[in-house]
């Protein structure tokens, strides 16, 4: 692959990740949200990929492997089985903050995430460490998504999102972690994915439905 | 090891054995063990204590125990003052408590925390180092805390004073802390050397002071953190009373004296006359409440207040004469302090300890309930007579003596120039004088109105003398009394050595064998020569009456009742009216609150049925001082509740604004 | 033999776990978690001795690596989890009367407490920063079900909140995590995520870089160890998790996460000066205070109470770093171990009132004293230690953390710390004494139950527990040493 | 020596008040000597022991009776060598008083009766300023004089006889003027010939005592109020006191004692004459206001040494 053709690709792969958080953030659909949530996981392999073809490396394209069956394969279906139990009431999210709102703040949020990223863009320019603010940004709409969005699913979606964010840095800046770290870091998202899962499925039986409105009985006031 | 070595250390372990033996024995014999292991360990303490005073010294350093920071003790003449005082009330409790103890304080943890609390006050006095000090401090408020507590399940208003004490005790120790670790932050080192050695600002030294003064002060009872006092002290079971009230406010001087004085090593006039306005002002507040009080222990309590108030004038006057050079002056105040130390410790446990008996007789502590106690318990009323005649400052009593020195050491004020001191000291004579005098109204409305008279209730009535210890008790603390009244030169010597710890060597200011004698100014005064002549002149008085040929015997009389036949108890005066003229006086001062229900009969507005009086003298500063900071702290305890409203959306926005916060920041910075 | 040593405190609870999964918890088995516990804490005291005597060691490629701050953190885990496992068996027992629990619950629960004594074990031993990190995500994923364990809607809750906030936390210090791999990858020495040599050649690493990720990290593991912002699971968590749970999650995992910050905290300074982690730790150490003293003000709920609580020592603890002298740091340690054995006793007896009187509501305890007095007395002695009084250790570590704020330039804040750690104890010991003292209540829920006596083993690890901390307070004994040394390792100095 | 002086014109003096009161009031009185009159007719009748009462009902005339003799031993009256220096302190000899005082009031309340009480109560109140109002006075005149020693403070006035005009010694004096009124129970305080329940003081402590009891009670009435008297003479008018102990320095001293007092004694009585009772809550303020004076007397004494 050559340099130009890397680069190209690249800021593709990064420009779906961005863009995929911003339509979570703008769309109500669940159904609609898993999807595109899972189009991102692809993307991150993407780049993932893109970056295994640059190095030349094995390593780098197991890893990529790794993410596309997790972030684009099980996650996504997990997600879909969940919404499935969920039933009709529950499709939409319920923003408390609305659409227009949320897309200005994704825009600011975005302009904190390049600010922020300038040292890190400063350490080693490269094409690939120019993109970590896209990286930085999908945290910070991710963690947003937690805050403002009110299923229970919606929550799960946002910490994906962060999550995905986080390892698009990783790839930028470094070429991951080293294995067993990633592994391990795999294994964690995985198994806090089943574990909300299941709660989600027990929240459903104890309050009747997952929003997360309802969950006000432990308090101080 | 010499004689104050040998006897810290058997005191020590004598009351640790004690705590032991409290947990390990059965119930029967355990309080008659435990309160003679208290009194021994008083009586080691003593010995020690004595020792020390007389010059000999002790110094240890424990450096494996209290982790990060090791323990080191040393005696000195000023510790042990404070370690014989104390000593001496712990064997008149340890004794009074061994059958005192039977009703209902005779479980294993109350009886096993006894011991140690005496140990701890013992170690106060004797801690050589910050930590070490500190340990020892809060152990106290521990232990105190425990004991107070006793009694938890037979009132509710104990709980109510566990919470008041917990909470100030806490607030002192806090105050203490800060001033002394400031102090040794400064100084470079946590012994007490060190800080002896530190070369301080004024600034510093003044927040040092001033920090520890406010902590050491709520610990004596001095306004305005004395709240806990009246409310721990009458909760605590008598004997416990007895040492924290005789024995545990004094620490609270040993502590001004030991930092503002030793470590400190004097400092500018301010600070005494800081010292001597609150005394001044806890002293006047303190006897004001303790005359409007009708609960016998509440008012010893607030007495308590008044006696440390005088004992900080003294103190703060001493600092001021210290500070202005004329150490004669100093020390003839300092001594009129440190006697009124003991002397307080002498009859507040006596007058404790009869409060005690009072309560184990009769089942009651307040004085409209109380007396006629003199004819089912003569020992008792005695032994409340002599301590009531010597907390009132009459001749021939312990305090008269006292306050004596104390007035002489004012009145020579003038020497020290400026015009604060013009200002005080007249302020400060005013105050004593004008203690002395309530003391007398106070002490002559507790021993008349609760001990003499009818009795007023069927507890009053049926009172029975107490068991043997208990008297046992009453009389050491009363001999202490009358050989503290009549030969108080006995002790000078001792306290001009302690004179010389806390304001460097001070010129020996009192003298004398049998008189007193001021040294470098005139006075004289002889107790026992006045008390002789008191005698001298009754046995003349009796003499001459007798002489004429009067008949000796009595004819028995109806009372005057105006005609209206047998008086009941019900008309007697009770403590409420008695105090109620004084109420009157200083209305503006006590701002009683008084509630007046009448009950009118249905025909006419004119015939009552029935008047129901009720008056309750709240604690003046309690409601302006502290009802503000409760108030404050409820609304911002209601107001923080909402930082937990049980949304998460809110709880993952407080991380998410923070992070964002935080990133800005750091853009901002870079 | 030292590998093996060093692997032991995972490889057992990992064994027991096994067993209870095969066999199931019943009557045989309700003493193996204990037996773990105990060895594990044997195993801690062994490789305690180690490290004082040869230095750090390192197992499974080096992975895992112990040093003397690591083997006091397990000396913690293990001490506080045999106190908790001690009371399980009794707790459990009392869940199944009362139709809270039953075989299947209790296996599970036990399974997972091993699982999580293992996680915790990892985290300390981890050589690595990220599989630290890795670590501690874990502990969140196996006690998500122990904090649901009741399947109430409020255990519901509480799990959901607590996963969701821990999670987010967390994953912004993965961020960290990432960034200063990052940043290490740009330094001479190519350290990886590897702790010891990133606080070597910490020097080269780009301050810019180096400051986020430290933020990250702070904020993030400060989730875990119930820091401020990001806090609000912990007494939802803590308050609806059994007793014995509550205990560990309260009593070491805090510490666990805090001890990550505490590794981090090493890195930073040496990077770009005591400043800047200071700075953060400060802030939230101030923050967590003013936060647990609001909440604790006006407290309804005597398990959320404590948790509270257990923000206002985190806050301390957190105040001791920023101090960071040798004694501020040999403070923060002490308080680490007498605040988990205080808080694990606390928790265990709020559980057991729980279970003698139906409420956990303040109000609804009255006079508890009267009828429970064992109980009674180990809550309010664990309450005073708590809140620092003589001769629990906790007196001697706050005293140590005030006595080294007072001599740095950190003077005010320590000072205002310590004023809201008074308005804390108020409030403390105005609920407890509430709770506690009074004459037998005569109505209300408090007073319905029978006088039920305190099973034996509980009893014994409450106590035992209080005696730990009162003994620690009065003599550090050998202890000494090794607070000496991992002192030197958080200093970057010789010991 | 003193003591008996004092016992014997203590009730010539009350007999001469009485006397000058009877005839500004245009009575012919009874005598001088008619207290001495009673006094006899009293010890001779038979003792009395009320229901209900005990030794500290007994023991209280012997009390008051006794720290009166000890302070007219010790007080310089006649001469300025006092008999017992150590105990002729100015402190001690208000002390000495006030416990004299207190023993009544133990006695009032020891009957049990209303009376006893508010006796007791009232007299109580009024000591608790009167003797606060002593103190500082004691002070304001101890403090040039340098000691509180009765002997030193009179013999110094005497070397500089100048002191006596400084505002403090006046001040010091008005105050003395009011509280020793107010101790020895006159008008317009209390009067002593009242037996009107709701303005009595000290009358309704004494209310139970007869025979010899109350004759030992009058006496030191009448002994107090000399004492007082003769303090106050030689405090601010101390000329004519012996400073030698040769017998015409004696006799000279009696004289100028006997003249002072019998003079200060008729002004009193006189002034009695013009003065209704005040309301006892009125009391507190005329004391109050004493007590103001009195520290202000230290104040000027401070401010102006």
């Amino acid at each position: 692959m050559t340099d130009t053709g890397y680069v190209q690709a690249l800021y593709l792969a990064c420009g779906v990740l961005l863009l995929t958080a911003v339509v979570i953030l703008w769309r109500r659909e669940l159904a609609v949200i898993i999807r595109v949530f899972a189009l991102q996981g692809a993307a991150l392999a993407a780049l993932a990929a893109i970056t295994a073809a640059h190095q030349g490396s094995a390593e780098l394209w197991a890893v990529a492997a790794g993410i596309a069956a997790l972030r684009a394969g099980v996650l996504p279906w997990l997600l879909r089985r969940a919404l499935v139990e969920s039933g009709q009431a529950a499709r939409e999210t319920q923003p408390l903050v609305n659409v227009a709102a949320s897309l200005l703040a994704a825009a600011a949020l975005t302009m904190l995430a390049y600010a922020v990223s300038q040292p890190l863009v400063a350490l080693a320019p490269s094409p690939a460490t120019q993109a970590v603010p896209v990286g930085v940004a999908v945290v910070l709409i991710g963690l947003f998504v937690l805050v403002t969005r009110r299923r229970a699913l919606s929550q799960l979606v946002g910490f994906l999102l962060m999550d995905n964010g986080i390892t698009t840095v990783a790839f930028l800046t470094t070429e991951g972690v080293g294995l067993i770290v990633e592994v391990g870091v795999w294994l964690d998202v995985l198994l806090v994915v089943l574990v909300l899962q299941i709660l989600t499925t027990r929240m459903r039986a104890a309050f009747g439905g997952t929003d997360l409105d309802d969950l006000r009985g432990l308090r101080d006031t | 090891m010499n004689l104050a070595a040998t006897g810290l250390v058997v005191a020590a372990a004598l009351g640790g054995l004690s705590a032991v033996v409290a947990l390990v024995v059965p119930t029967r014999p355990r309080p008659v063990l435990v309160g003679l292991g208290t009194a021994a360990s008083g009586a080691a303490a003593v010995t020690a204590g004595v020792a020390a005073t007389g010059g000999q010294s002790f110094a240890v350093s424990l450096p494996e125990l209290l982790p990060l920071f090791g323990v080191s003790l040393e005696l000195d003449a000023l510790g042990g003052l404070f370690v014989a005082v104390t000593g001496g009330v712990a064997v008149v409790a340890g004794i009074f408590g061994m059958s005192y103890s039977r009703h209902g304080i005779g479980g294993r943890s109350v009886q096993s925390v006894f011991p140690l609390f005496v140990v701890v006050m013992l170690l106060v006095p004797v801690a050589a180092s910050v930590g070490t000090f500190l340990v020892c401090w809060e152990l106290m408020a521990l232990t105190s805390l425990l004991l107070v507590a006793a009694e938890h399940r037979q009132r509710p208003e104990v709980a109510s004073a566990v919470r008041w004490y917990a909470v100030m005790t806490h607030l002192g120790l806090v105050s203490v802390l800060f001033g002394l670790l400031v102090f040794a932050a400064r100084a470079g080192g946590d012994s007490f050397d060190a800080l002896r050695r530190a070369d301080l600002s004024p600034g510093v030294a003044g927040v040092v002071f001033v920090l520890t003064l406010l902590g050491f002060a709520s610990k004596a009872g001095i306004l305005p953190l004395h709240a806990w006092l009246p409310r721990a002290h009458p909760e605590a079971p008598s004997h416990v009373s007895a040492l924290m009230s005789a024995a545990m406010v004094n620490l609270g001087v040993y502590g001004i004296a030991r930092v503002g004085g030793d470590l400190l090593g004097g400092g500018p006039a301010w600070w005494w006359l800081l010292v001597l306005g609150l005394g001044a002002v806890s002293a006047v507040y303190g006897i004001l409440q303790a005359a409007m009080s009708a609960d016998l222990k509440r008012l010893l309590g607030y007495s308590t207040t008044e006696n440390m108030g005088l004992v900080l004038v003294g103190l703060g006057a001493a600092g001021l004469f210290a500070s202005s050079g004329q150490r004669v002056l100093a020390g003839l105040a300092l001594a009129a302090a440190l006697l009124h130390v003991i002397n307080h410790a002498s009859f507040k446990s006596l007058l404790f300890l009869a409060a005690g008996s009072v309560l184990h007789g009769t089942g009651t502590r307040d004085l409209d309930a109380l007396g006629g106690l003199r004819r089912g318990m003569p020992v008792t009323t005695a032994a409340f007579g002599v301590g009531a005649l010597a907390a009132s400052a009459l001749p021939p009593g312990t305090a008269f003596v006292s306050e004596w020195l104390l007035l002489q050491a004012l009145v020579h004020g003038v020497a020290v120039p400026g015009l604060a001191t013009a200002i005080v000291m007249p302020v400060a004579v005013a105050v004593v004088a004008l203690t002395a005098g309530l003391a007398v109204a106070t002490f002559v409305k507790a021993f008349g109105v609760g001990f003499l008279a009818k009795p007023r209730s069927a507890g009053a009535q049926q009172a029975t003398e107490s068991p043997a210890t208990m008297l046992v008790g009453m009389a050491f603390a009363g001999a202490a009394c009358v050989v503290l009244a009549l030969e108080p030169a006995m002790v000078l010597p001792a306290l001009a050595r302690v004179g010389g710890v806390v304001f460097g060597s001070l010129e020996s200011a009192v003298g004398g064998e049998v008189t007193l004698r001021l040294e470098g100014v005139a006075g004289v005064l002889s107790p026992l020569l006045l008390a002789l002549a008191l005698l001298a002149a009754v046995v003349v008085t009796v003499a001459a009456v007798r002489a004429p040929g009067v008949r000796a015997a009595r004819r028995e009389a109806r009372l005057w009742d105006c005609g209206g036949g047998p008086m009941s108890a019900r008309m007697e005066y009770t403590a409420t009216s008695f105090a109620e003229p004084l109420q009157r006086v200083f209305d503006d001062v006590v701002q009683p609150e008084l509630d007046v229900d009448v009950d009118h009969h249905e025909e006419s507005a004119y015939l009552v049925r029935a008047v129901e009086y009720r008056r309750r003298v709240a604690d003046r500063v309690e409601r302006r001082l502290y009802e503000p900071v409760l108030a404050v702290a409820w609304r911002w305890g209601e107001a923080g509740r909402g930082l937990a409203n049980g949304s998460v959306h809110r709880y993952l926005g407080y991380g998410f604004y923070t992070l964002c916060g935080l990133l800005i920041v750091l853009v901002v910075l870079r | 033999m030292t590998e093996l040593l060093i692997t032991a405190p995972i490889a057992l609870p990992v064994v027991a776990a096994a067993v209870y999964a095969a066999v199931g918890w019943r009557r045989t088995t309700a003493w193996v978690s204990a037996g773990s516990a105990a060895l594990v804490l044997a195993a801690a005291i062994t490789l305690a001795l180690d490290t004082m005597r040869g230095g750090p060691g390192e197992a499974v490629g080096g992975l895992l690596r112990v040093d003397a701050l690591s083997a006091f953190m397990l000396i913690v885990i293990g001490a506080v989890g045999l106190l908790a496992a001690v009371a399980t068996p009794d707790y459990l027992r009392g869940e199944m009367l009362t139709g809270a629990a039953s075989m299947r619950t209790a296996t599970r629960h036990s399974v997972l407490v091993q699982l999580f004594l293992a996680a915790m074990a990892l985290a300390v031993l981890a050589a690595n920063l990220g599989v630290l990190w890795v670590a501690i995500e874990a502990t969140t994923v196996v006690t998500a079900f122990l904090v649901g364990q009741r399947r109430t809607r409020a255990a519901v809750e509480a799990a959901w909140k607590y996963v969701v906030i821990c999670s987010a936390g967390i994953a912004l210090a993965l961020l960290g995590v990432i960034l200063l791999n990052y940043a290490a990858a740009h330094t001479a020495g190519h350290p990886g995520l590897d702790l010891a040599l990133l606080a070597l050649s910490a020097a080269d690493l780009d301050p810019d870089v180096t400051r986020m990720a430290t933020a990250l990290l702070l904020v993030g593991f400060g989730t875990k160890a119930g820091l401020v912002p990001l806090h609000a699971w912990l007494p939802d968590a803590h308050g609806q998790a059994p007793a014995p749970v509550s205990a560990l999650m309260s009593g070491v995992l805090l510490s666990v996460a805090f001890y990550a910050i505490l590794r981090v905290k090493l890195i930073a300074d040496a990077a770009l000066g005591t400043g800047f982690a200071r700075a953060l730790l400060v802030a939230m150490a101030l923050a967590s205070l003013l936060l647990a003293a609001s909440l604790l003000l006006a407290q309804r709920d005597y398990k959320r109470m404590l948790a509270y609580s257990s923000i206002e020592h985190m806050g301390l603890v957190a105040l001791g770093a920023a101090i960071g002298s040798r004694l501020a740091l040999a403070a923060v340690l002490l308080h680490v171990l007498g605040h988990g054995l205080a808080k694990a006793v606390l928790f265990l007896g709020a559980g057991r009132m729980l279970q003698v009187t139906g409420t956990s509501s303040i109000a609804g305890v009255r006079g508890l004293a009267a009828h429970q007095p064992v109980l009674s007395g180990c809550v309010g002695f664990g309450v005073l230690a708590l809140i620092g009084l003589p001769p629990f250790s906790l007196f001697a570590s706050e005293l140590g953390i005030a006595r080294a704020g007072f001599a740095s330039s950190l003077g005010w804040a320590t000072a205002a710390a310590f004023l809201l750690v008074l308005i804390i104890a108020a409030a403390l010991v105005g609920h407890t004494s509430r709770m506690l003292l009074g004459g037998p209540a005569v109505d209300g829920p408090g007073a319905a139950t029978s006088p039920r006596p305190l099973p034996v083993s509980m009893g014994a690890a409450l106590i035992g527990g209080l005696l730990g901390a009162a003994v620690l307070g009065v003599t550090a004994g050998p202890l000494a040493e090794l607070l000496s040394h991992a002192t030197s390792i958080l200093t970057g100095s010789t010991p | 020596m003193q003591a008996l002086l004092v016992v014997a014109v203590a009730p010539l003096l009350v007999g001469l008040m009485r006397q000058i009161r009877a005839r500004l009031e245009g009575r012919a009185g009874a005598g001088v000597a008619q207290p001495w009159r009673d006094l006899r007719k009293l010890l001779r009748k038979e003792r009395i022991a009320p229901r209900g009462t005990s030794e500290v009902f007994r023991a209280a005339p012997l009390v008051l009776v006794a720290t009166t003799l000890v302070v007219a031993v010790v007080a310089p009256f006649v001469t300025t060598a006092s008999a017992i220096d150590p105990v002729a302190d100015l402190f001690a000899v208000v002390a000495l008083l006030a416990l004299g005082t207190v023993a009544l009031a133990l006695a009032g309340l020891d009957t049990g009766t209303a009376f006893g009480g508010m006796g007791a109560s009232r007299e109580m109140t009024i000591i608790a300023l009167v003797e606060p109002t002593m103190l500082v006075a004691i002070v304001a005149l101890s403090v040039r004089a340098g000691s509180t020693n009765l002997a030193t403070i009179v013999s110094s006035t005497l070397h500089d006889p100048a002191r006596l005009v400084s505002p403090a010694s006046l001040l010091a004096a008005a105050a003395l003027v009011v509280v020793i009124v107010a101790e020895t129970g006159r008008l317009p305080v209390d009067n002593p010939s009242t037996h009107l329940e709701l303005s009595m003081v000290h009358e309704a402590m004494v209310l139970e005592y007869a025979g010899p009891d109350l004759a030992l009670i009058e006496l030191a009435s009448a002994m107090r109020l000399t004492v007082f008297l003769g303090l106050l003479a030689n405090l601010f008018l101390p000329w004519g006191i012996a400073t030698t102990a040769t017998p015409l320095a004696l006799l000279l001293g009696v004289l100028a004692l006997l003249v002072k007092i019998a003079l200060l004694g008729a002004v009193l009585a006189a002034g009695e004459v013009f003065l209704a009772k005040l309301r006892l809550f009125r009391v507190p303020e005329l004391l109050a206001g004493s007590f103001v004076l009195a520290l202000l007397a230290v104040a000027a004494s401070f401010f102006l040494a």
